[in-house]
């Protein structure tokens, strides 16, 4: 009999996806228990400290913060068909774009100073994808190559402009000097500055709704207009898109430029709502987050949001674990993430034969 | 005249890891699949390498457990993309984000050196070879020059030449070379020969597995003599750019790897050093492989073609 | 009762370097009156700030931060926790609740440098730096004029390992920066580079040159073939920050320590007994004398990110 | 005789298409047994069988008298049987040599195998006519060349019995001509030829028994002698229900599209379309009948702006819309395209229903201002065309996928035929529809006719082209073989679509 029968779509986009990661966890659990240590007391420091409590959810939603930027960078680009590895370089070189607009203008009152400086970083990021983007669409240059070299090149580049044109002279830090005139202000700080309460301390800030716009535009963008079309068109069948006159180099720039915006925003929750400057390797992964973010919330704006979340708690439930328990560090994160990405990735559709069978016997 | 001598031998030593995992690419994408997770192959067995050798005390054990452990590694890949026809590019950034991860909370657990490997005794490292009578060759004027260069090496060294060799060899004149060849190009010509297309590629996985394990093993108990975190700082992408530089060909290979080793080994030196009152940016020679991989992507010198076949899982069906 | 906490900057508490002498300071304050501290190890460069506001948080104090690396984020936090106590290591920062400790490594360096002149045979002796920052041009300065004051016709070779964090942790890169002095003639080499100076000191033993450590006394790491360490005492600073903390007694503002204070200084033990001669060791004491008694100034870079000698 | 190959009730389906039906067909050896049936036949399928390619859901498989079990290529290899396929399966990078060698390399190293496989190619060479340069590069072999390494390899393999799948599809008639004096000479050693083909000129100059398949099933099997083209060509077609197409005079307008000298070479430099003119007016419906693979979807891809041109023009209301080679221009201009394969052109499978539906319209300014693109209009369209058209289910939210051959073909006709286009180009406008909605279909294409509206037709079905044409051209190798009228006798039409000109045959 036929073994390619349809599952009803809730089985492919929640079961399947929620069973993936169970799987992901369990396997997570295997090497906490090999390292000693009990899963079940870890996997509860975890959630307690990452929804336990106000502070706990604040520094869950700033990670979310970067990872539904990186999350949506890399989700825009795969409805096109491309996979932008590159974030992790984009929002690194949008750091300098922010970072250069808030230390250039500082003389100019925020509400000026901050949209140009959101500006600067999608401007910076959007231009470091849209150069692989343009080699992929004119020369035929493989984007995940290219876009991975860029990331190298990123690291480069940053860690010279850091060293010779923003560091101060006798700074011993790799850091650029803080930018004092206007940064986004967080969730404590106007607390305690306009409210005149102490709240849990977090780095949660005004990022975070810039976050929720993104979401939303992305999801606009994809759904709700010509351009969004075009790309959904071009990435699910580009012969089709061809046949409908849709230019496939246009939409490869186009989708890379956007894509690379969407990772500089990240730049702007972390150097303007958080750092105050520009600090070597401020991205600190979150590129690559976005990959499994994306993976996980099936490219749609909601499920990452969603994922985004769930990899805000991971971290922040990671950071928590850490302090609790010395002898698990927050590299096992990095572990789950990889196991995350590999089992809802590259596995996607293990478990896909075995469930649909065991569907249609239930049928029958 | 010493310092060049030392300079083209450090070109030698941080070309070695390069030319294995670019072999191991080699392999893996002659045959269809992509391997973006060299990298994460390389940390896991140059992880296994330093803790198996630092517990057992022998540089040779710690080497099994390397290419054992890179295999494993491997094999999942291989799975991933073999059987489950996964992304590939995907898979590769998950071994690489999963090594990064064990290698660190596993050190940590076993070693208590956060994430670091106790330091090597010279048996549990692969140390130059003493090869009679260079010692004396020191000093004499060009033998001397050339023995620096050529004669300081450790054993993996040499291998890593030989395997070279052994590649190209297998690759034009074996069997397997042009099943495997043909098999990256065009995997339906060879179900249609009667060759198992999955058989073959999990070989070439495989292999790309065990030079990978050599390539860690190499960075960890021959370059130095203990593990720290991220210890192959993107030599595993830096092979696949020497690959595609290579145009996947290994002599080519060897000699895009030694050109990027020059590149790091100069860059080494030049570090916070001030040529006429001058400080070198180290970041710009740091970043050269990358750029010219880039242009060479991009066609403007030359253009390099992968394997018809590679990233793409075989189906029957056309 | 407060209990401290500190803070291990990337290389992590066991470089057998500056992070690990401060772990021994800790751990020396945790035998002695029983009380638990915190720890946390950094693992990437965003990371220090919820790191330290978490153990304010939890109202740990004297919280320690370990390194310059982490001003900017203790800064931060130290403002909005008044009433908790700080302190950080290598780097001033300004605020009525924060004791900043800061070292004469170019005293110290200058000690070592005295030590390294004389026991060259080449007249040639190296320098390999971490990342490349005043800090560590103010080793390397104290250094050059130690080796200079002993032997003014010697030759110094200076390479730093990077400029990112990550040159703190490199010892392959420390090793081939090593391997290239020695083939110039170097046969003594002072690495300042946290857990790249492993590799330093490996590829010197390796090599058959002398090394010479830092801050924590590495001289047992390769018996013979240490010369000496140049010693900080990370160790005793924060073994008093700790206990005044506990004490009562603690005092924000600057803490200078130098050779008068025994804050820095040269390493003695059974590993490099044979290694100085009584000789050698009567210049250093000299040395030390003079700089103490202000007859001998050793010049530190930071003061205008210059060296008098090269 | 005992037949050299036999197969007994062969069925096989790919999910819900039925590819064989209990097939039986015996080969007699050392004979050329011809196949021929239309597009999706099942001929391939079969023949894959065979190979142990595809394995099928039933049925048994015999050669010379014994029943055998044909796992895999190299089974079916090692029972002598050779096949050289419909799509090549060489590898480009490789010389002749390395090709022929693959597979049957004959220990660890290859060259020994590489020295026996020169001096076996050039008796080969010798014997069969089968020259070829050993150590060219396959990849820059032309088609021609190709095909003979393919046969070189199963021969070097053993082959006993050789299966040539459409093997001069892509062959011009001296290559074909130059084939069939091998095939002759195969068979004159004693060797077995299954050949596929759609021509039947080629099926009467060379093979010794014919077999037609149709929908999946073996309907007959003839000795050659004792047949003729037009015999087969009614096999073939099938005997379909005559649809009473309700269409009246027509009622040519002015010329709206006038294709002067148009060229394409594919990447070969293979002129693809070649050298083709044409007009159509008007208030015309002009069909182009032909055998698949003939030029007619790459006309198709030039007049609709897919591809420019390599040379000539097409006029379309006076303008030269060839060189824009933009599908959204020349949709713009008032041409509307319904593509040949609807399954990777004509609807985008992951899209919902209402969003397949705009494909290609999709900047029409009525959906939306500006870059918007309003979803309630989206969905209204949908629903007011898949009304018209009878789409079932009528849900513009159902995945695009989801909905029958026929009905996809529904979706996609509505899109372009509501367009109100000056001229409408239709690709197989009913492949794999049933039978009312063929009728459907037919009724609206001629209603814009009447409208006065142009029609450019494209299809395999020769009843369809006859039944709704008002002028058919035959296009054969990319060129126009002939222009004839409504009335022209199916045996006529059939023959010029082998590519055999009437007073030539
Ligand atoms: N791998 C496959 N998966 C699904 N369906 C398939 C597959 N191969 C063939 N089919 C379907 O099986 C049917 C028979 O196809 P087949 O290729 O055998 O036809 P054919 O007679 O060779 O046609 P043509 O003359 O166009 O080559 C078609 O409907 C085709 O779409
Ligand atoms: N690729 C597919 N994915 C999902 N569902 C499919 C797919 N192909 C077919 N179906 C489902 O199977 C049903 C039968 O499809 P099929 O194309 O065989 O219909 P049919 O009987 O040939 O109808 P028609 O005569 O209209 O072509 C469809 O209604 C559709 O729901
Ligand atoms: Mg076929
Ligand atoms: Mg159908």
């Amino acid at each position: 009999m036929s073994q390619r029968g349809e599952l009803p779509q809730w089985v492919d986009l929640g079961l399947i996806p929620l069973l993936n990661l169970a799987v992901a966890l369990i396997v997570a659990g295997l090497v906490v228990v090999i390292i000693g240590e009990n899963p079940f007391e870890a996997m509860w420091i975890m959630l307690d400290g990452a929804v336990g409590s106000l502070k706990g959810w604040g520094y869950l939603l700033y990670y979310a913060t970067n990872f539904v930027f990186t999350g949506l960078a890399v989700a825009v680009a795969f409805h096109a068909g491309l996979f932008n590895i590159g974030g992790e370089g984009q929002a690194y070189m949008a750091g300098v774009g922010a970072t250069a607009v808030g230390l250039g203008l500082e003389f100019l009152p925020w509400p000026i100073v901050i949209p140009l400086a959101i500006l600067a970083s999608m401007a910076v990021g959007a231009f470091w994808a849209w150069i692989p983007g343009i080699l992929q669409a004119k020369r035929g240059s493989h984007i995940v190559i290219t876009t991975i070299m860029f990331n190298f090149i990123a690291a480069s580049l940053v860690g010279y402009l850091i060293n010779y044109w923003f560091r101060p002279v006798g700074k011993m830090a790799v850091e650029s000097r803080e930018i004092t005139g206007a940064y986004i202000m967080s969730f404590r700080e106007v607390a305690r500055d306009f409210f005149g309460v102490r709240v849990a301390s977090s780095p949660l800030n005004f990022s975070v709704f810039l976050a929720i716009i993104a979401a939303v535009a992305v999801w606009y963008l994809l759904w709700r207009t010509r351009l969004g079309y075009e790309i959904r068109a071009f990435g699910a069948n580009s012969s089709a898109a061809v046949y409908a006159g849709i230019k496939p180099d246009r939409i490869i720039v186009i989708t890379m430029a956007i894509s690379g915006a969407l990772a500089g925003l990240m730049a702007v929750n972390e150097i303007l709502g958080v750092q105050h400057r520009l600090v070597l390797g401020f991205v600190g992964g979150a590129g690559f987050v976005g990959i499994a973010v994306a993976l996980m919330g099936r490219s749609h704006p909601v499920g990452i949001v969603l994922a985004a979340m769930l990899f805000g708690l991971l971290y922040q439930g990671g950071s928590e674990l850490s302090f609790a328990k010395p002898g698990i560090n927050r590299d096992m994160i990095v572990v789950i993430q990889g196991l995350v990405i590999l089992f809802m990735g590259a596995l996607e559709y293990a478990f896909r034969p075995a469930l649909a069978a065991l569907f249609f016997k239930a049928e029958d | 005249m010493d310092l060049y001598a030392e300079i083209l031998a450090s070109t030698i030593r941080m070309s070695v890891p390069l030319v294995l995992a670019a072999l191991a690419g080699l392999w893996s994408e002659r045959s269809g699949i992509v391997d973006i997770g060299l990298e994460g192959k390389m940390l896991a067995a140059a992880f296994i390498a330093a803790s198996a050798s630092a517990v057992y005390g022998s540089a040779w054990i710690g080497l099994f457990f390397a290419i054992l452990v890179s295999v494993g590694l491997a094999l999942v890949h291989g799975y991933a993309s073999i059987n489950q026809r996964g992304n590939q590019v995907v898979s590769g950034v998950a071994i690489n984000m999963l090594a990064a991860g064990l290698a660190v909370v596993l050190g940590n657990t076993w070693f208590k050196e956060g994430g670091r490997t106790p330091s090597l005794p010279p048996e549990g490292r692969f140390l130059p070879l003493d090869i009679p009578g260079v010692a004396a060759l020191a000093d004499v004027p060009v033998l001397g020059f050339l023995a620096k260069v050529f004669l300081s090496h450790s054993i993996i060294t040499y291998v890593a030449i030989i395997l070279v060799v052994l590649t190209a060899w297998s690759l034009s004149r074996t069997r397997f070379g042009l099943r495997l060849r043909a098999v990256g190009e065009n995997p339906h010509a060879v179900d249609t020969a009667g060759i198992s297309v999955a058989g073959l590629r999990y070989r070439a996985v495989i292999i790309a597995g065990v030079l990978c394990g050599l390539a860690g093993a190499f960075i960890s108990t021959s370059l130095s003599s203990s593990f720290v975190r991220d210890m192959t700082a993107g030599s595993g992408f830096m092979a696949l750019a020497a690959l595609i530089f290579a145009n996947w060909r290994p002599w080519r290979a060897l000699f895009a790897c030694l050109l990027f080793g020059f590149l790091q080994a100069s860059g080494n030196y030049l570090q916070g050093v001030s040529l006429g009152g001058v400080q070198i940016p180290v970041q710009f020679i740091n970043m050269l492989p990358y750029v010219l991989t880039v242009v060479l992507l991009a066609g403007f010198i030359g253009k390099s073609i992968p394997p018809r076949a590679s990233g793409i899982p075989y189906t029957k069906d056309r | 009762d407060d209990k401290p906490a500190i803070v291990f900057d990337i290389g992590g508490k066991f470089d057998k370097s500056f992070n690990e002498s401060m772990y021994n300071g800790s751990e020396k304050f945790k035998a002695e009156t029983g009380t638990a501290y915190g720890e946390f190890e950094i693992a990437n460069e965003a990371q220090r700030e919820q790191a330290i506001r978490n153990f304010a948080d939890q109202g740990y104090s004297p919280i320690i931060a370990a390194g310059f690396a982490q001003a900017s984020a203790l800064e931060k936090v130290a403002k909005e926790y008044p009433d908790l106590k700080f302190a950080i290591v290598d780097m001033v920062v300004d605020l009525p609740n924060v004791q900043s400790i800061v070292f004469n490594e170019h005293e110290g360096s200058y000690l070592v440098g005295i030590l390294a002149a004389m026991a060259s045979k080449s007249g040639k002796v190296g320098f390999v730096g971490g990342m490349d920052i005043p800090l560590i041009r103010k080793f390397a300065c104290g250094y050059a004029q130690g080796v200079k004051a002993a032997k003014a016709d010697a030759t110094i070779f200076q390479n730093m390992t990077g400029d990112t964090g990550a040159a703190w942790n490199d010892p392959v890169k420390g090793g081939e920066i090593t391997k290239g002095q020695m083939a110039q003639g170097a046969d003594v080499i002072y690495a300042a580079a946290g857990a790249t100076g492993l590799g330093v000191l490996q590829a010197a033993a390796d090599g058959g040159a002398l090394s010479i450590g830092v801050d924590a006394n590495q001289n047992y790491l390769h018996p013979g073939k240490v010369l000496t360490s140049m010693l900080k005492r990370v160790d005793v600073a924060v073994y008093n920050v700790m206990k005044a903390g506990k004490e009562g007694t603690f005092k924000p503002g600057i803490l200078a320590l130098g050779l008068k204070e025994d804050g820095v200084g040269y390493a003695m033990d059974e590993h490099n007994a044979s290694l100085v001669t009584d000789e050698m060791k009567a210049a250093a004491e000299k040395a030390k004398a003079d700089i103490i008694a202000g007859t001998i100034k050793v010049h530190d870079y930071t003061a205008d990110n210059t060296c008098p000698v090269q | 005789m005992i037949p050299a190959i036999e197969l007994i009730g062969i069925d096989k389906r790919f999910g819900t298409v039925h590819a064989n039906k209990d097939v039986n067909l015996a080969i007699a050896p050392g004979s050329i047994h011809g196949i021929i049936g239309e597009n999706g036949a099942g001929k391939s399928t079969l023949m894959s069988i065979l190979f142990g390619f595809y394995h099928a859901d039933k049925g048994e498989i015999r050669v010379k008298g014994k029943p055998v079990k044909i796992k895999s290529s190299s089974d079916a290899i090692s029972m002598g049987i050779g096949m050289v396929h419909q799509h090549f399966m060489l590898v480009d990078p490789f010389t002749v040599l390395e090709n022929v060698v693959l597979g049957a390399e004959n220990g660890a190293l290859i060259g020994p195998a590489l020295d026996k496989a020169r001096a076996e190619l050039t008796r080969l060479a010798h014997e069969y006519e089968l020259d070829v340069d050993p150590d060219a590069l396959v990849g820059e072999l032309p088609v021609g060349l190709q095909q003979r390494v393919e046969i070189l390899k199963a021969l070097f393999k053993g082959a006993e019995t050789l299966i040539l799948d459409e093997p001069t599809g892509v062959l011009t008639p001296d290559e074909a001509d130059h084939l069939f004096r091998i095939l002759g000479t195969l068979r004159d050693q004693g060797k077995t030829v299954i050949l596929i083909t759609h021509k039947l000129r080629e099926i009467m100059a060379i093979t010794d028994r014919v077999s037609v398949m149709r929908r999946g099933e073996m309907v007959a099997t003839f000795e050659t002698r004792k047949t003729s083209v037009e015999q087969l060509a009614d096999a073939m077609v099938g005997r379909h229900v005559l649809l009473s197409v309700d269409k009246g005079k027509p009622n040519p307008g002015e010329v709206i599209l006038d294709v002067r000298g148009l060229t394409w070479k594919d990447k070969k430099g293979v002129p693809r379309v070649d050298n083709v003119s044409f007009t159509v007016r008007k208030g015309e419906i002009v069909g182009i009948a032909g055998v698949s693979g003939n030029g007619q979807s790459e006309l198709l891809d030039v007049i609709s702006g897919i591809v420019k041109p390599t040379s000539g023009q097409v006029i379309f209301e006076g303008k030269d819309i060839g060189i824009m080679g933009d599908p959204a221009h020349v949709r713009a201009e008032g041409i509307a395209h319904v593509p040949e394969d609807r399954q990777h052109r004509g609807l985008i499978k992951e899209f919902d229903a209402s969003e397949s539906m705009i494909l290609g319209w999709h900047h029409d300014e009525a959906l939306g201002h500006g870059f918007r693109l309003d979803r309630a209009k989206v969905i209204a369209r949908a629903k007011a065309e898949m009304e018209t058209f009878d789409v079932r289910p009528p849900d513009p939210f159902l995945k695009s996928a989801k909905f029958s051959g026929g009905n996809q073909q529904k979706i996609i006709l509505a899109r372009e035929m509501l367009s109100n286009p000056d001229l409408l180009i239709v690709g197989q406008p009913t492949r794999g529809v049933d039978i009312g909605a063929i009728e459907f279909i037919h009724k609206r294409i001629i209603a814009l006719r009447d409208q006065g509206k142009a029609i450019l037709l494209v299809s395999v079905e020769l009843d369809e082209i006859r039944s709704l044409s008002d002028r058919i051209l035959v296009m054969f190798a990319g060129k126009i073989m002939g222009v004839r009228g409504p009335e022209a006798d199916e045996r006529e039409l059939g023959l010029l679509m082998a590519g055999v000109v009437k007073d030539a045959a």
